[in-house]
């Protein structure tokens, strides 16, 4: 039945796409079944699949954040300045919690910003997130005076560099924040009117979800999450570049959460499919650069993935 | 001939810079901010966020507010030469910086005063004899990280280590991939080419910061960079340096972003009257093991 | 005489499920047909398959004894069939001009927009409605009703040899109605046929020669107008016997029978910002008040104000609970009021998500435990009001979007009754509902009536309003001029009220609703 | 769609509020241009600063147009840089082949873009984002990853460097008559009319027998046009063809369509304001050049950054401030 047929690729077009991969890498990259493969791209993977997972809150209200790659850069270039000050040299402990929760609290604020314009100002989502996408960064570069930060500090580093029973720390941590969101989306009311303003937002307001406070809301969320991609980049290179962390993290992260199957005009969270997106993103990028193809060339493949990759999500509606 | 530049106590100075997203562009911007006050200068200097349409828009708008000289790094060879011709023709002496232009269309002592800078091919160059002088092994396996793909450094500086480095058939380039010229991603790249090519023991970076990415690439996978694999770039900067003395890197070739003090010296005996070479190079120091720690103070 | 159309043995099934199976559907030349069934019977779908908005399964379709496979809606209309499809298919941000003659520009001789000949050649095609007002503005900043016109005044001057009409009416009032009646008349006089689709079925006894009825996705049915009952038609729409019909009775709301409670609710002089300028309305416990009135008269605001969608400028809205009202929806919901809003696309579904959650998204506070949501609890209230209020769905995980208008409006009143409200406002609680669904919304309305419930009901039914209401509360203009109580209000006397307090309105101007 | 919220229609009918704050906007920043700076009001500046600004309005007006369907076309930086590659090689013939074929490259990647949102029905934001990925890579291979030199013989740069009287760049002039043609296409057309309409409910539009898919295919192709003449300024006055060129130009263009008045939801759009967006976001970077000559403060490149995302903030307040008092004044 050929509707069958097309129905299951549709609704497990992300799975089956990275099968192929994976079945692809199998047969001509060199290497490729090690474990040492697995910990390059769980660590590689990890920030953008973090990222993508606000991006999916935010999409699903149908909106969208360029900011993020900004916001990691502040959060970025945050954490050296605290726990590299007198401060944090003089108690350790507090200075490294102060390193982690500083920033993130600094981006939850970036985020607010951008969730006020948004929700309250009623400025549109693509352009009220283009300020600071635009801005962010030089804040960043202002605050660091555009210096490189580098730094040897295990505790940090632990953030990119540590392992829980084998496995890359950041690795954990994804798995931890998809399952926290997954629940929130599927199990709370505030996942549900997510869904709900992304829906209909009149008929959200109707029945009396607070559709500026639940807009406000997934902004913070994407920004804080980006805090933390911010601060384990700047943890894993023991260095901060604020000119170059998250760069183009924004692109990644909407295809991935488009990949995973979020639809653009909003009403639609599926958390694990962006983060199985980021891991189909990061498994391409793998693949072409194992095996040897020029960057130029590797763009072109890049984009044709990506149209294929959507085509077969999003199925064909009459 | 370029316009002549006439005698003052203090000259409009422009400086275009082409970005700052990285450590070596801004330590040259800052060397010109710090210049300018012990060489009297007002200087001007814009920022072309990487785009060289934007740079040459810059150029137009230091011209149009008069200024003496122009001191210009172009971002591209020859898209920059009309803000070099513009400037000729406004009657404003202009010295290129670090990166040249096309000189089959815009030559110096005629366009331009002077080509202030090193030269990229040689760099790499230095670095490919440093290699071949000091490979013990039988067979060199290299991994070859690019900077920003289709960038003239990028450009020159893999052509000049990989035309030298063939010559010599110990040695063979199994990959060569961009990591943009940034740490992480010459790190993501580094871990990547690892999984693919085990067998490697010599990593050219073209610049400090991908090889320092690299450096960390490598200690994550349990290997010992400056042992198992050999770690060379460009450029000099404090890390690099310090790599070098902790045994994790072999070599880098001095790209100096420092040419404030130059720049100021060679415009004085330009406006005197005297003759300019055209190309002023820069001779580029090259660090190892044996003058890392005696130069580590003054990098950046 | 040939047919203009046939369309025999049509087939057409969405993701699966069937709409049409064998639909069959046959038009004379010069006829007024109409084609009616329950929701869901696939009335929409068999227009839309004609006018290519859908491809067909199988099945042949004959237009002017030439196959007929139109691929666009636009290639419809350019051979002759032009159409007035029920979700109204105009672009409310454009210009009145630009929705009636786009595609059908005059142009001058260099071939640009003669913009000039368009807005002279729309206010003529206007005014045979009765329709005079300023075309150069956006067209949503009318009301529905001028948005219905301007489609149907479209779609009519198309000169097609066939009309068809997608529930034309569900925003008209009586007025309005009789004009588009004229005009279909108008129509057939020329050698037009009309298709002419309605859940008003008095409406067919005036224009249609013949009607073809739909079953779930059947044709079960043609009858000459002239030769059938309005029960006959009920009957065969339902599939049951007429006399089974007559014995259960055509359940109405009771108007007039409420033993009145205690104060529920008290507004009084609301003005707000848009058109609303001084409307006082009070309701009781266990009474219906009707709100009564020309299109645009300030119902549908009325209702928005006191529910906090709109901000008031000026007058209170005061419960027991909140002597100084609400400062939004949210808390007019805890405080025990429902609002079911007439825009059921616009205001109502959330349309990817599935019945159970679009019916527990009001009541979602009250199911929260532990900080998530009780499943097991939500599942057994949505149960237990699907099978209460007859809902026909495949699975309460169906996207609500894939049911029919008619039990998509009885999963949003089960969301307001889910609430345990004290005070329901139903804004055309019956708007595009079949006969057998509308019965059971007002049996069902009915009953939450008899066990205390306030209701406010807002309808342009007035056979509705006039039934089923205890006291109606005439708006004109943005103002409360009188109010009727039941028993002894009649259609006649609440008009009579209308266009009394209308005459005597210092101003008479309507938007040129009803000239 | 007819189920946009009626009710917040009043706010965007005040087409007029929306897009006054924008040419209020240019008049006082060229005012305190011309008052604080010399030479900012002389024949040099403006000629060379509606040399470079011509390309950001080329790419603006498709961009306005793309949006007004409610989509987005991200590729255009990728394909100024690709066409400018394309053309530095055409640049021998002289600007009367390259100039057309600039525009014919730059519409084949719009048609690419257009197949993939019309037939394949890939959400335009993502589509786009492909192509902008794939223009990029293009450029780079058929460049050789180097800039290409145009021929200095032919005709080609004059296009790009030559002034009329002075102060009228050719490319402006070019430009200029695209943007008048434009205008009358969306106003006076009936193609022009679909564009928004289509923004303004695409279900609707398709049901009133419009030509939906043509309006959508004719925007996309006219946006990669715009970008491929954008192209054949930036290589004919810069003097080569840039495959690493347009680095989010596409971004600039989206905001100076924004800040124009248009409705990214579609719907609604204005040409006149999106060119004078464009020249408003130019003329920020203008200033800031000028302002860094005067010497008392010498802003930092980061410190740009700071400056030009607040002035894009002031600048989207102001907009909802003025289209909201325009607002109550209308109720
Ligand atoms: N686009 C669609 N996707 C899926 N199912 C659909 C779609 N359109 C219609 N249906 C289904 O097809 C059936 C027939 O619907 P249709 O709209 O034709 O009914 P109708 O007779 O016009 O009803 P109403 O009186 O409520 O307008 C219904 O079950 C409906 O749910
Ligand atoms: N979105 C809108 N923008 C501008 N004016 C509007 C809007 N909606 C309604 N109006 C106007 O407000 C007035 C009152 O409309 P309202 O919808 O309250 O009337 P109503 O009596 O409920 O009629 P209906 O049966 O059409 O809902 C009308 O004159 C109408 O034209
Ligand atoms: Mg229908
Ligand atoms: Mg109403």
């Amino acid at each position: 039945m050929a509707g069958f047929d097309a129905k299951t690729l549709t609704k497990h077009g992300g799975l089956i796409a990275l099968a192929v991969l994976l079945l692809i890498n199998i047969a001509i990259t060199p290497n490729f079944l090690q474990m040492q493969t697995l910990f390059v791209n769980i660590s590689q993977v990890a920030t953008i699949a973090i990222v993508a997972v606000g991006m999916t809150l935010v999409i699903a209200t149908a909106g969208i954040d360029l900011s993020v790659g900004a916001v990691m850069a502040v959060a970025g270039a945050l954490a050296p300045l605290i726990f590299l000050s007198d401060f944090a040299q003089a108690y350790p402990t507090l200075g490294l919690a102060a390193s982690i929760i500083v920033p993130i609290l600094v981006a939850l604020l970036c985020g607010l910003f951008n969730g006020v314009l948004v929700a309250y100002l009623g400025v549109q989502p693509i352009i009220a997130t283009l300020i600071f996408f635009i801005s962010g960064r030089g804040i960043a570069q202002v605050l660091t005076n555009g210096n490189l930060q580098t730094f040897t500090h295990p505790g940090f580093s632990y953030l990119g560099t540590g392992k829980i029973l084998g496995l890359p720390f950041q690795g954990w941590l994804v798995l931890l924040i998809a399952i926290v969101f997954w629940y929130i989306v599927n199990r709370t009311m505030y996942g549900r009117r997510i869904l709900a303003v992304g829906g209909n937002e009149n008929a959200a307001r109707l029945t009396g979800t607070p559709v500026r406070r639940v807009k406000t809301g997934v902004y913070v969320i994407s920004a804080g999450l980006s805090g933390i991609a911010g601060l384990i980049v700047v943890a894993i290179n023991s260095a901060s570049d604020a000119a170059r962390i998250g760069n183009l993290m924004e692109l990644d992260a909407i295809a991935s959460a488009v990949v995973g199957g979020t639809l653009l005009m909003g009403g639609k969270a599926p958390i694990f499919g962006a983060v199985l997106g980021a891991v189909i993103i990061q498994l391409v990028k793998y693949t072409l650069l194992a095996n040897g193809v020029a960057d130029e060339v590797a763009l072109i493949a890049k984009a044709g993935i990506i149209v294929l990759a959507v085509y077969v999500q999003q199925g064909r509606k009459e | 001939e370029p316009p002549p530049l006439e005698q003052k106590e203090r000259y409009k100075v422009g400086f275009s810079q082409m970005e700052s997203n990285n450590p070596w562009r801004i330590a040259e911007t800052k060397s010109f901010h710090d210049t300018a006050e012990s060489c009297n200068w007002d200087l001007i200097a814009t920022d072309a966020a990487g785009s060289a349409a934007k740079q040459v828009a810059d150029v137009d708008s230091m011209i149009a507010q008069g200024i003496d000289v122009l001191f210009l790094p172009p971002r591209e060879e020859k898209p920059l030469i009309p803000a070099v011709m513009k400037a000729q023709a406004a009657g404003i002496p202009t010295f290129l910086v670090d990166r040249s232009v096309d000189p089959n269309v815009a030559k110096a002592g005629e366009h331009y005063v002077s080509f202030l800078g090193s030269d990229f091919v040689d760099q790499g160059k230095r670095v490919a004899e440093w290699v071949i002088e000091n490979f013990e092994g039988d067979k060199g396996i290299i991994v070859e990280l690019e900077g920003t793909t289709g960038s003239s450094p990028a450009n020159d500086r893999k052509s000049g280590f990989d035309d030298r480095i063939l010559q010599d058939d110990r040695f063979e380039i199994v990959a060569s991939q961009t990591g943009d010229f940034a740490r992480d991603l010459g790190r993501q790249v580094m871990e990547t080419l690892l999984q693919a090519h085990p067998d490697v023991n010599i990593v050219y970076a073209h610049n400090d910061e991908m090889a320092i990415g690299a450096i960390q690439a490598l200690e994550l996978a349990g290997r010992k960079p400056g042992e198992d694999v050999m770690v060379v770039s460009i450029d000099g900067t404090r890390d690099a340096l310090q790599a070098i003395i902790d045994g994790k890197m072999g070599v880098t070739v001095e790209s100096s972003p420092f040419f404030g003090p130059l720049a100021c010296e060679v415009m004085k005996k330009y406006a005197a009257g005297e003759e300019i070479p055209p190309w002023v190079k820069v001779e580029d120091r090259i660090f190892t093991a044996e003058n890392a720690a005696d130069h580590i103070d003054e990098a950046y | 005489m040939q047919p203009l159309l046939r369309m025999q043995g049509i087939n057409k099934s969405f993701a699966g499920v069937a709409a049409l199976t064998s639909a069959e559907l046959e038009i004379a030349p010069g006829e007024v047909h109409a084609v009616i069934g329950q929701n869901g019977a696939g009335k929409s779908t068999l227009i839309k398959i004609l006018t290519g908005v859908y491809r067909k399964d199988s099945g042949d379709i004959t237009f002017e004894d030439a196959p007929w496979n139109a691929l666009s809606p636009r290639e419809a209309q350019d051979n002759g069939i032009a159409t007035i499809y029920q979700e109204l298919s105009l672009v409310p941000l454009r210009s009145v001009t630009e929705n009636v003659i786009m595609g059908y520009e005059p142009r001058t001789k260099l071939g640009l927009i003669d913009w000039k000949a368009a807005h002279r050649r729309t206010r003529e095609i206007l005014s045979d409605f009765g329709i005079d007002i300023d075309v150069t503005q956006p067209l949503g900043s009318f009301s529905t009703a001028i948005q219905q016109l301007t489609a149907i005044a479209r779609a009519v001057s198309l000169n097609s040899r066939l009309v068809i009409m997608d529930e034309p009416t569900s925003s008209l009032d009586d007025r309005e109605v009789e004009t588009l009646f004229g005009v279909v008349r108008g129509l057939k006089a020329k050698g037009v046929s009309v298709i002419y689709i309605s859940h008003f079925l008095d409406e067919l006894f005036h224009i249609c020669d013949r009607a073809t009825i739909m079953r779930d996705g059947q044709t079960v049915a043609v009858r000459e107008i002239a030769e059938s009952t309005k029960l006959g038609l009920i009957a065969d729409m339902l599939g049951r016997d007429p006399e089974e019909i007559s014995a259960a009775g055509m359940t109405d709301l009771g108007g007039g029978t409420h033993e009145r409670g205690e104060l529920l609710l008290e507004a009084t002089n609301l003005h707000t910002d848009r058109n609303l300028r001084d409307v006082s309305v009070s309701i009781h416990k266990g009474e219906i008040v009707g709100l009564g009135g020309l299109l645009g008269s300030g119902r549908t605001e009325a209702a928005r104000a006191i529910f906090a969608m709109d901000k008031l400028r000026g007058g209170a809205v005061a419960t027991h609970a909140n002597p100084a009202g609400f400062k939004d929806p949210a808390e007019a919901i805890r405080s025990g009021i429902g609002f079911l809003t007439e825009d059921r696309k616009a205001e109502g579904i959330v349309p990817e998500m599935s019945v159970r959650e679009n019916m527990t998204l009001a009541l979602m506070p009250r199911l929260v435990r532990n900080g998530a949501i009780d499943r097991a609890k939500e599942e057994e209230i949505v149960k237990k009001f699907v099978e209460a209020l007859g809902i026909k769905l495949a699975s309460i995980e169906q996207p609500i979007r894939e049911l029919s208008g008619g039990n998509q409006q009885k999963v949003l009143l089960a969301r307001w009754l889910a609430l345990e409200p004290d005070l329901l406002i139903l804004d055309e609680p019956t708007r595009g509902v079949d006969v057998g669904a509308k019965f059971e919304i007002q049996s069902i309305i009915q009953e939450y009536v008899e066990k205390g419930v306030g209701v406010l009901l807002i309808s342009s039914e007035f056979e509705e309003l006039v039934e089923g209401a205890d006291r109606i509360i005439v708006l004109q203009d943005g103002k409360s001029v009188s109010e009727l109580h039941n028993p002894g209000i009649t259609e006649e006397s609440l008009i009579g009220a209308i266009a009394q307090s209308h005459d005597a309105s210092p101003d008479g101007t309507q938007d040129g609703a009803a000239a | 769609m007819l189920d946009q919220n009626t009710f917040d229609l009043r706010k965007y009918i005040q087409g007029n509020g929306q897009s006054m704050g924008v040419w209020i906007a240019l008049v006082v920043m060229i005012v305190f241009g011309a008052l604080r700076y010399d030479n900012f009001a002389g024949a040099y500046n403006i000629s060379s600063f509606l040399n470079y600004n011509s390309m950001f309005i080329a790419i603006a007006l498709g961009m306005c147009f793309v949006i007004m369907t409610g989509g987005i076309d991200l590729s255009v930086g990728s394909v100024v840089a690709f066409t400018s590659v394309c053309v530095a090689y055409l640049s021998p013939y002289g600007i009367q082949v390259a100039l057309p074929g600039g525009i014919l490259a730059g519409m084949a990647i719009g048609a690419l873009n257009a197949f993939f949102v019309i037939a394949m029905r890939i959400p335009p934001f993502i589509a786009t984002l492909a192509t902008m990925l794939g223009a990029k890579g293009g450029a780079l291979v058929i460049s050789g990853r180097q800039t290409i030199s145009v021929d200095w013989t032919s005709n080609f740069t004059k296009f790009g460097m030559n002034n009329v009287g002075g102060i009228l760049p050719w490319s402006i002039i070019v430009v200029a008559i695209l943007a008048v043609a434009l205008w009358i296409v969306l106003e006076k057309t009936s193609i022009g009319r679909t564009v928004e309409a289509i923004g303004g409910g695409e279900d609707a539009t398709k049901m009133m027998g419009l030509p939906v898919n043509r309006a959508k295919a004719f925007v996309y192709i006219l946006s990669g046009g715009c970008a491929g003449l954008a192209g054949v300024i930036l290589a004919s006055g810069f003097g080569a063809g840039q495959p690493l060129e347009g680095v989010g130009w596409e971004l600039s263009a989206i905001a100076s369509v924004v800040v124009g008045g248009t409705l990214l939801t579609g719907g609604l759009g204005s040409v006149p304001a999106t060119v004078a967006g464009a020249l408003l976001l130019g003329l920020v970077f203008n200033i800031l050049n000028f302002e860094n000559g005067r010497g008392v403060i010498s802003f930092s490149a980061y410190w740009q950054m700071v400056i030009r995302g607040l002035f894009l903030f002031v600048v989207i307040l102001l907009q909802s401030r003025v289209s909201r008092v325009g607002a109550k004044q209308g109720a």
